[in-house]
Formats: C-alpha cells, structure tokens, sequence
C-alpha cells in the first residue's frame, strides 16, 4: 500500500492534526474531531454543519470558512462521525439563530447526524437538517429520497452558505439548501477502486479495461460496468442521465466537473469541454461552473458531473458571495 | 467456564476484539465487493475502544457496566452505520442485566441477546430477509431461546449460538440487499455474504470461546 | 490506460479547449497553444509569461490571472512548449513595460524560451528570464545551476506576480523573482509512476514496496529508491535535505505541502503535520503555508515540500496580495 | 533507386515516419528509464507533422524546400529538447543542399549528415560522449565521409550509415549521460541505451529504406 502515512489507524487523527494547523488562520478544533470557524459562534447567523466519513477533502471539512460551512466533525475514513463531535460542532457555530445540518443521504450519517439532532434539541439549539440525494444512478426517480449524496453538495453548499452570510433565518436557510438540492443532479464514473488506509487492499477491483458507472465516493461499486472506451461517449452517458432526470433545457445552471481524486486536472478539462458541447446543444446556460477535485473518494481514479438548476434568487447567491474556505475559494 | 461476573464478560470482550481484529481483511473484503470496504475497520476500530474500556474498569464491574462501557466507547470511538447499532446493542444488554451479578444461566443469555437484536431492529429498521446482520442474529436468538427451554451447558448453548449465526451469515448470500449502501446494487449484490451478519457470528464466537477461558 | 481521454494524441488540444471553456472569465487563448488575461495586455504592467510541459495542472496555465501571470504556452505532455507559443503570449501581454519570463531549469525549456526572447527583443519588446532551480537533489550545490524547477515555482510566482501588480519595472519584478528563487529550495518523493497518455505505459516501475527520492515533476525516476516505510521519517530526510542546503534557522517562511497528483489531501495533511513539527524544532516561523496539489506531474503519487525564506519585502508581498488565476485564488 | 529529387525525399521523410510511428512505445520505453517517458511520443507527433507538411508539397518541390518545411513542422509542433534540435538538423540539411536538384553523390549525403550534427551540437551544446543523439550520429557521418573517399553505390552507403548509426546507439549504454534529463541520474544510467540517439538511428536507417522504395 503506498499511501503518506505512519499507522494506519492513526490517519485520520494525523491528518486533522495538519488540517487544524494548515488551516489555522480559518478554523480552530472544538473537539477531538470537530472544527469550527476562528470566528464561530457568529451572533445571529444561522450555523452550518457539515460532515461524514474522511478521504472526501475537500468535502466536508474543506468547506468550513467564509460563505459555506461554520462546523464539521470528521469521521474515521468512509465512515460517519458519531454524533459527539457533531455535537461538538453544533454548540460551537450556535450564534443564537439555530443550526442546519447538511449532508449527504447515507444510512449511517443519519443515524449519527439525527442523533445529534436529538440531544442539540434537548439542550435548547434549534437544529433543522437537509440530506443532500443528488445520485441519479442510486436509486430510480420514483425513489429519489433514497438517492445518496455526491458531488453535487459542492453546488448546494454554495447556496446554502451564501444565504446565511446573508443573516436568513433557520428556515429560509433550509429552504434555500432544499430548493438547490432539488434542482441539483449528478452521475460519476469510475476507472479505479481506491485503498482504506487501515484495510490496506483496494475495496474492489477493476479489469485494466473496465469502468463503473455510477458509482459513489468510496470506492464502492457503482450501477453497471462498461468497457473503458473514449471520454467523449461516457461523458454523453453521464450527461443522458443527467438530462432525462430534471429538465434543465433554456434554463440557466451552475456546473461542477469533479474529480474523484486519481484523474489529473487535465483530463478534467476534456471532460468539461465535452460537457460545455452538450449544455449549448440543450440551450443550458452555463453561469458557474468549476472543474476540479472537490469530493473526492481518496485516490480513486475517475470524474461525476453536477448540474444544479439556478432561479434567480439562486443565480444572485452563487455569482455575489465570496467564498474563503480552508480549501476552496472564490472571489 | 466459571462463574460469569462483570469481569468474565469484559475478559470475553478483549476476547472478541482479538477475533474481530483477526478477521479484518476478511471483513473489509465482503464489504468491499458490494459496500465501501471498511467494515472490518469500523469493527475493529469499536473492538480496540472496548478493550481500552475493558482494561480500565475495576474487577468488581457488574456486567450491565461492562455492557454499558463498551456501548460508549462503540459511541464515541466508530460512527458509520456500525457504530450506532452495536452502541445500541451493548446498551440494550447493559438494560437486560440491570441487578445482575452473574450470567451463568442460558436465559440470562436468551435476554442479552434477545434485547440486542430488537436494539438493532428499532434503531436500523431494517426487515428480516434485507440482508444485514440481523439476518445472522435473529436466527440465532432463535436457536438459544430452545436450547433455554432444553437445559444442558450454557457453553455448548453460547457455542451452538454462535454456529447457528455463523451458518446464517454465510446464507446472506442469496439475500437481495435492501438496507445500507449494499441496497444500491440490488441484485449484484446476490452471491456476496453480508459483512455485518458475519462479524456478527464472529462476536458471538468470540463469546463462547471467551467466556470458556475466562 | 485508464484515463478520462479520448485519442490519446489529440489530450493536449482538447484540455486546453476545456481548459480555455472553463476558465473564460479571467483567460483567452492568443494562439492554438497560447493563452493571456483577458484584460492583456494591461498598459504599464510588466507582462509574466510562464510555461512548459503539459501535465502539470494547476502548473502553469492554471497561475495565469489577477496575481501571478499574465500568459501561458502550453507544451505537449512532459514537453516544453516550441518558441511560437511562448511568443504569442508575449505579444498579447506586453503592455509597454516589457515582458519577463519564468520557467523551470529544462534544457528543452532553456532552448525554446530562450529562442522566444531572442525573436522577441528582435521585435522590440523588452524581454527578460528568470530559470528557477529549487530541486536541492537534483545537483549537489557546487552546481546549483543545473538543478531543476519543481514546485516551489508555486512559492517565487507569489512574490513575481505581486511584484508586477505593484506596477515596478521589469528590472525590479526580475529582481524580486530572482531573490525568491535564490531562497527556495524543494526535496519530493514519488510513490508511483505516471502514464503519458501518447506513451500508454507508466514511464517507470517501482516494485510495490519501493519509493524514489529526489524526483522531478515527469515521472522520471528520483536520485535513489528506498523502501516504503512510514511518511514521518520520510519527511524528516526530505527536511534534512532541505535545511542542509540552505539556512532556513529563524526565518520567516513561506511554505508549500505539494500533491503530485495521486495522492489524497488527506495524506498531504499528515505530511504537513510533520513538517510543521520540524519547523517548530528548528524556529522557522511559518508566515504563509499551502498544503494542496500545485504542481503535479499527473497521476504520480507522492509530495514535495518547499521553502522559501522571507525578508520583509517578500512577507508584504506574499501576505497582501489577492490572487485570482483560473486554477488558484487566494484572498 | 532512382534519381533523388526533392518528391522523394519527401516520400523518404514520409516512411521515417511510418517507421518513427513504429518504435514510439520503444523510444519512449528507453526514455522512460532515465528521462520523463515522452521521446518516442515527441518524435511521433514531429513526424506526423512532417508528413502532413510533405503531403501538402508539390511535387516539383526542391530538395532543400522538402527539409525546410520538415523544420518548420518541427519548430511549430514539438518543442521539448528534440523539437529544436531536429528543426535545426533539418533546417542545416535544407542549407546543405541549395540550389541542389538532386541528391545522388554519397557526397551530398556526407553533406547534408554533416550539417544536421553541428547543428545539433550549435544549438545543445553536448560534447561526443555524453550520451546523446550525437553519439550515434558523429559516428554515422564519420563512416559515411570515409565510404564516399571510396565510391560505391549511394544505397548502400546509406544503409551501412544507418548500421553503424544503431551500433553506436547501442554502445551509448556504457555512457554517463551529461545533458538532458538524464544527466541527473549521473552513474545510474550506465546500462541504459539513449532514447534519442536510437531514435536518430531509425531515421537514418528510414532514408536508407525510404530513399531505396522512393
Ligand atoms: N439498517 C441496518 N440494520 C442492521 N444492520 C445494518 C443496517 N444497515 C447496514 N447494516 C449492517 O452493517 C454492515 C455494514 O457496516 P459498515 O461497513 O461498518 O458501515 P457502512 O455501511 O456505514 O460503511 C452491513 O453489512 C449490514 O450487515
Ligand atoms: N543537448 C543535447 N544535444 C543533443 N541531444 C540531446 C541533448 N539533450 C538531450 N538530447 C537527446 O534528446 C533525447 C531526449 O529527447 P526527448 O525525450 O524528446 O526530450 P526531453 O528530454 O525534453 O523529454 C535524449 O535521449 C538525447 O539523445
Ligand atoms: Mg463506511
Ligand atoms: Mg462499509
Ligand atoms: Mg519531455
Ligand atoms: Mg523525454
């Protein structure tokens, strides 16, 4: 296994030793795996925690800083946090105008993250919940609600983040994270499996000349395997599915071309330019858009595809904040 | 087998995090074929926090402590889906030997167990048939519920017990998942056993021959 | 090959085509393999032009932007760019104050760049180069002028580009860019290969058990190959290099944890972590700290870390400047 | 072999280039050793531009004209190191042979070679010896000054060139390399076989065949 680490069951507490000391000017540790923002709690701003397992970075930690997240608590890798540095996190941001967890539809980060719900409650914070479902390929349309979360969180974090900088109350936060995950859709691929530090052995293995489609972010297998073949006709598959999904034709949308963690920037840019080919052909007006490695699934090889929808209110949020996250920025 | 207080029991939890430390690869290698491959590291992971509580606690633990410490460092320590459903599997049976200082009757176990699995069952919602550890435990809850009405040695019952789950787990191969990530495959995921009802059978094995030596 | 492309000759064309697509607010080409800030040239402004090999993202087009550079030639993967390009560039940013280069130590960088200044000065603009030499191992110190330009590019482009936008002359950016090189040094180690898409085979083989000290950023096998052991001690002999070559004691710094490309953020974190401990022991003060992929050679997996000692001028320089190039924003 | 006029250097440069194409993954395996894995891909994509650059001539072009535009495909598509060198190379033959019709004397070949390796020497400052494309080529034009003292038919002066040209490529492994990317490996290269010097190998030993078919 050739990975830059010690033990491997000390990954995940070395690699949030960096972070916190990397990331200092931005956020300071509230527990043994829960971050906060310097500033945190701001008076009267909604807070947003985010989180889940580790080997997603940027995704979620990455994101806590100006005009996206204000907490998170990490997991072990691939793994959920239990629900105590959520809570950590949760009582850190807690500004006086409640708290909004977001995070991607997994069984276990709901049953940790409503956990921590429970007892934030009981100590008096209001807290409201929205659990991203942006995989198509996950589950069919008619059960949308058990989709997971990927890629797309980057797009809707971005909405999120912005309406509470702009002082939202709890709800309108939660709405305005509501609408963007419903107008949100993404579809990845796949070329390699990725290795979990502790278990040292790729989660599952690839020919040298298949790829998974739609698959998640932790080296899991996706909905079917396919022979590797030119870019070009995968990215039409992707963007297919994308399409037949949620009618995005004449409408104006913000797109994330994202890296799964072992494919170089420069194959992220073929792929974006097919992407761009295929947007103009369906009249979808690109306003944002950015490629790059934002949720990752640690050194797996491969690309997703988001797409959200913009309204107006949602176009004005995501052109006008300025983001200054630990590990994404935009002016 | 001796007489079965609070520190036989946290002896028999080293016992099953040695075993479920040994079964790691083995673990994240079913979970890896149709889920994220980490089970065998949640486990262990669960497995090292319970021993370090185990180590700290007093000889006279009674065994609803010893239960109820490995429930919290399962809270503190895992997260993922795991970690949630043996917190609360471990709190159930710390509630089902609430008073007791020995666990030397079959149906003390017939209890503990009993009380684990309805845990899981509540907080996971997951059915019988949907392809996860319940699909190992209740069958042998099952199976030690008869033995309690037939007598005989509570360690042939706890090893028969574990058999019991062991034989299940390997019967989730024809299972369709319905619950957690391996629900996304659907079909593929038929011929794979399921890696939460097999570290099931390996606790439960890890009991049986751990309280024998303790 | 398992890669996001489509005819394996055709990677460069498309990536800058998606590159160019994606980055349109803050770039436009000026040639096939040529590209410059949409505002150039900018009138007064001492004009940067960077570039090199493909498969470097975000090196080196990915720097072009408010900040650091003005314009960019792309070469093939792993090759210089021919002189065309290089002179493209210059002639769209050369805003009246002439033009400076700045590039890695390469011969094939040397001649082509070389040739561009020679074709541009015959123009009339006046050109100047700076030839970064950071790779402590790449040459032993007696000839520090053979070494190689890896990733503290990312570091001495900071002072460049800040430099410029303060509006000195092209004597003083070439100065500052000078002294930032001459303060920079960088050791890396490589835990895999990489594959050039035309080649289709992975340039090297490293037995699973084995990692390459001292290599450059093209997957060319390092100055010696050691056995995979954990990353701590790794970093210690990479610092050792690092603060052998050049008396860092006491100094401010500005320091670069760099992902070659395969390896995940959170691995950089933990990397970090340590080199951090080792400044601590050694009183560097860390003023300005990167922890992310900077300069990759594409999918190779593995880090360099670089130093760049700081006197007041270059702490002002690379503290206050706003950087927004299509690849790296900094607030 | 016929009369050589400028069409069939051209269609010669055409079958370099097919033979180039041949031993990319070779070239780039014998760079990848010691250099960044790219020669044989930088060669390719140079003589692919020059062939399109001499299907693109008429057929009345002159010789010197044939090894102009193969420079200009040269200086517009490579870069790297090999991209200036062979744009020089062929820019020096183009000098070598103006106003030249025909290309028949071994003499002009002693020329054009000639030229072609000061050129790259001008231009890369290497010395014999440091393991470069000069180390098979300075002994190719050594061997083909003597031949042509000797008379004796063009072709197979040409082809016992390009033989000599590729022994010496071989020889190349015992050498240390000094420039390039190689040259920071210093001893670890011994035992490896310069990329460029074979690659000039095969375009020497692609005239020889090239110019017998043309
Ligand atoms: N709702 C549930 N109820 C009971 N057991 C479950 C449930 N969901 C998943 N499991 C069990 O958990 C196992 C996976 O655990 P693990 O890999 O540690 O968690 P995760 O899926 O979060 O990575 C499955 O093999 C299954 O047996
Ligand atoms: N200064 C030089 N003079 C002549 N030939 C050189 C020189 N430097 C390198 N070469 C040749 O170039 C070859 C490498 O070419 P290539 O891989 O295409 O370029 P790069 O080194 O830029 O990747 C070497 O094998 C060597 O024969
Ligand atoms: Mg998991
Ligand atoms: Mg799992
Ligand atoms: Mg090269
Ligand atoms: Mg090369």
């Amino acid at each position: 296994m050739k990975k830059l680490i010690n033990d491997p069951f000390e990954v995940v507490d070395e690699m949030f030793n960096g972070f916190i000391l990397a990331n200092d000017h931005i956020v300071k540790p509230v527990g043994k795996r829960s971050i906060a923002r310097v500033k945190s709690p701001i008076a009267g701003k909604v807070g947003i925690v985010v989180g889940g397992g580790s080997g997603h970075l940027p995704a979620f930690a990455g994101y806590v800083g100006q005009g996206m997240a204000d907490g998170a608590a990490f997991g072990n890798i691939f793994a959920s946090p239990p629900s105590k540095p959520i809570v950590e996190a949760t009582v850190a941001v807690n500004g006086g105008a409640g708290v909004m967890y977001t995070y991607g539809n997994y069984q276990g980060d709901c049953i940790n993250f409503d956990k921590a719900q429970d007892q934030c409650r009981a100590m008096g914070i209001p807290v409201q919940s929205v659990v991203l479902n942006d995989d198509v390929l996950s589950a069919p349309k008619e059960e949308a609600s058990k989709r997971r979360g990927i890629g797309g969180l980057f797009l809707v974090w971005h909405i999120a983040g912005a309406k509470a900088e702009q002082m939202a109350t709890l709800d309108e936060v939660v709405a305005a994270t509501q609408k963007a995950n419903n107008n949100t859709r993404t579809v990845g691929v796949g070329l390699t499996s990725c290795i979990v530090p502790a278990n040292g052995m790729p989660t599952f293995t690839l020919p040298d000349d298949e790829m998974e489609i739609g698959l998640g972010i932790h080296g899991e297998p996706g909905i079917k395997r396919v022979k590797v073949r030119g870019i070009d006709s995968v990215v039409d598959e992707i963007m297919e599915s994308i399409l037949a999904d949620l009618d995005y034709k004449g409408s104006d949308v913000a797109l994330l071309v994202n890296g799964l963690g072992g494919s170089p920037a420069e194959e992220l840019y073929v792929v974006y330019r097919r992407v761009k080919q295929i947007c103009d052909a369906n009249q979808i007006n690109i306003r944002f858009k950015h490629v790059g490695e934002q949720v990752t699934a640690l050194e797996m090889a491969g690309v997703s595809v988001s797409l959200m929808r913009l309204d107006t209110e949602m176009h004005d949020l995501i052109k006008n904040t300025v983001v200054n996250t630990c590990m994404y920025k935009k002016n | 087998m001796k007489s079965i207080n609070g520190h036989a029991v946290a002896q028999a939890l080293i016992y099953v995090a040695k075993k479920v430390e040994e079964n790691k690869d083995y673990l994240c290698e079913l979970d890896g074929e149709v889920g994220d491959g980490d089970h065998g590291v949640s486990m262990t992971i669960g497995m090292r926090a319970v021993t370090r509580a185990m180590n700290a606690l007093p000889n006279s633990v009674s065994p609803a402590e010893v239960f109820q410490s490995a429930a919290d460092a399962y809270a503190n320590e895992v997260g993922a889906t795991i970690g949630p459903l043996y917190e609360a599997a471990f709190a159930a049976a710390a509630g089902a030997t609430a008073n007791l200082k020995e666990l030397n009757e079959i149906s003390n176990w017939v209890n503990i167990y009993d009380a684990m699995v309805h845990s899981i069952q509540v907080l996971g919602k997951a059915e019988i048939g949907d392809k996860t550890m319940l699909d190992s435990f209740f069958p042998a809850v099952d199976h030690i519920r008869i033995l309690s009405t037939k007598g005989g040695s509570l360690s042939e019952a706890l090893h028969s017990t574990a058999k019991t789950a062991l034989a299940a787990a390997v019967a989730t191969k024809q299972l369709v998942p319905k619950k957690g990530r391996a629900a996304r495959l659907g079909d593929r995921a038929i011929g794979y056993q399921d890696a939460g009802a097999t570290s099931l059978a390996i606790v439960l094995q890890g009991f049986a021959d751990g309280l024998d030596k303790a």
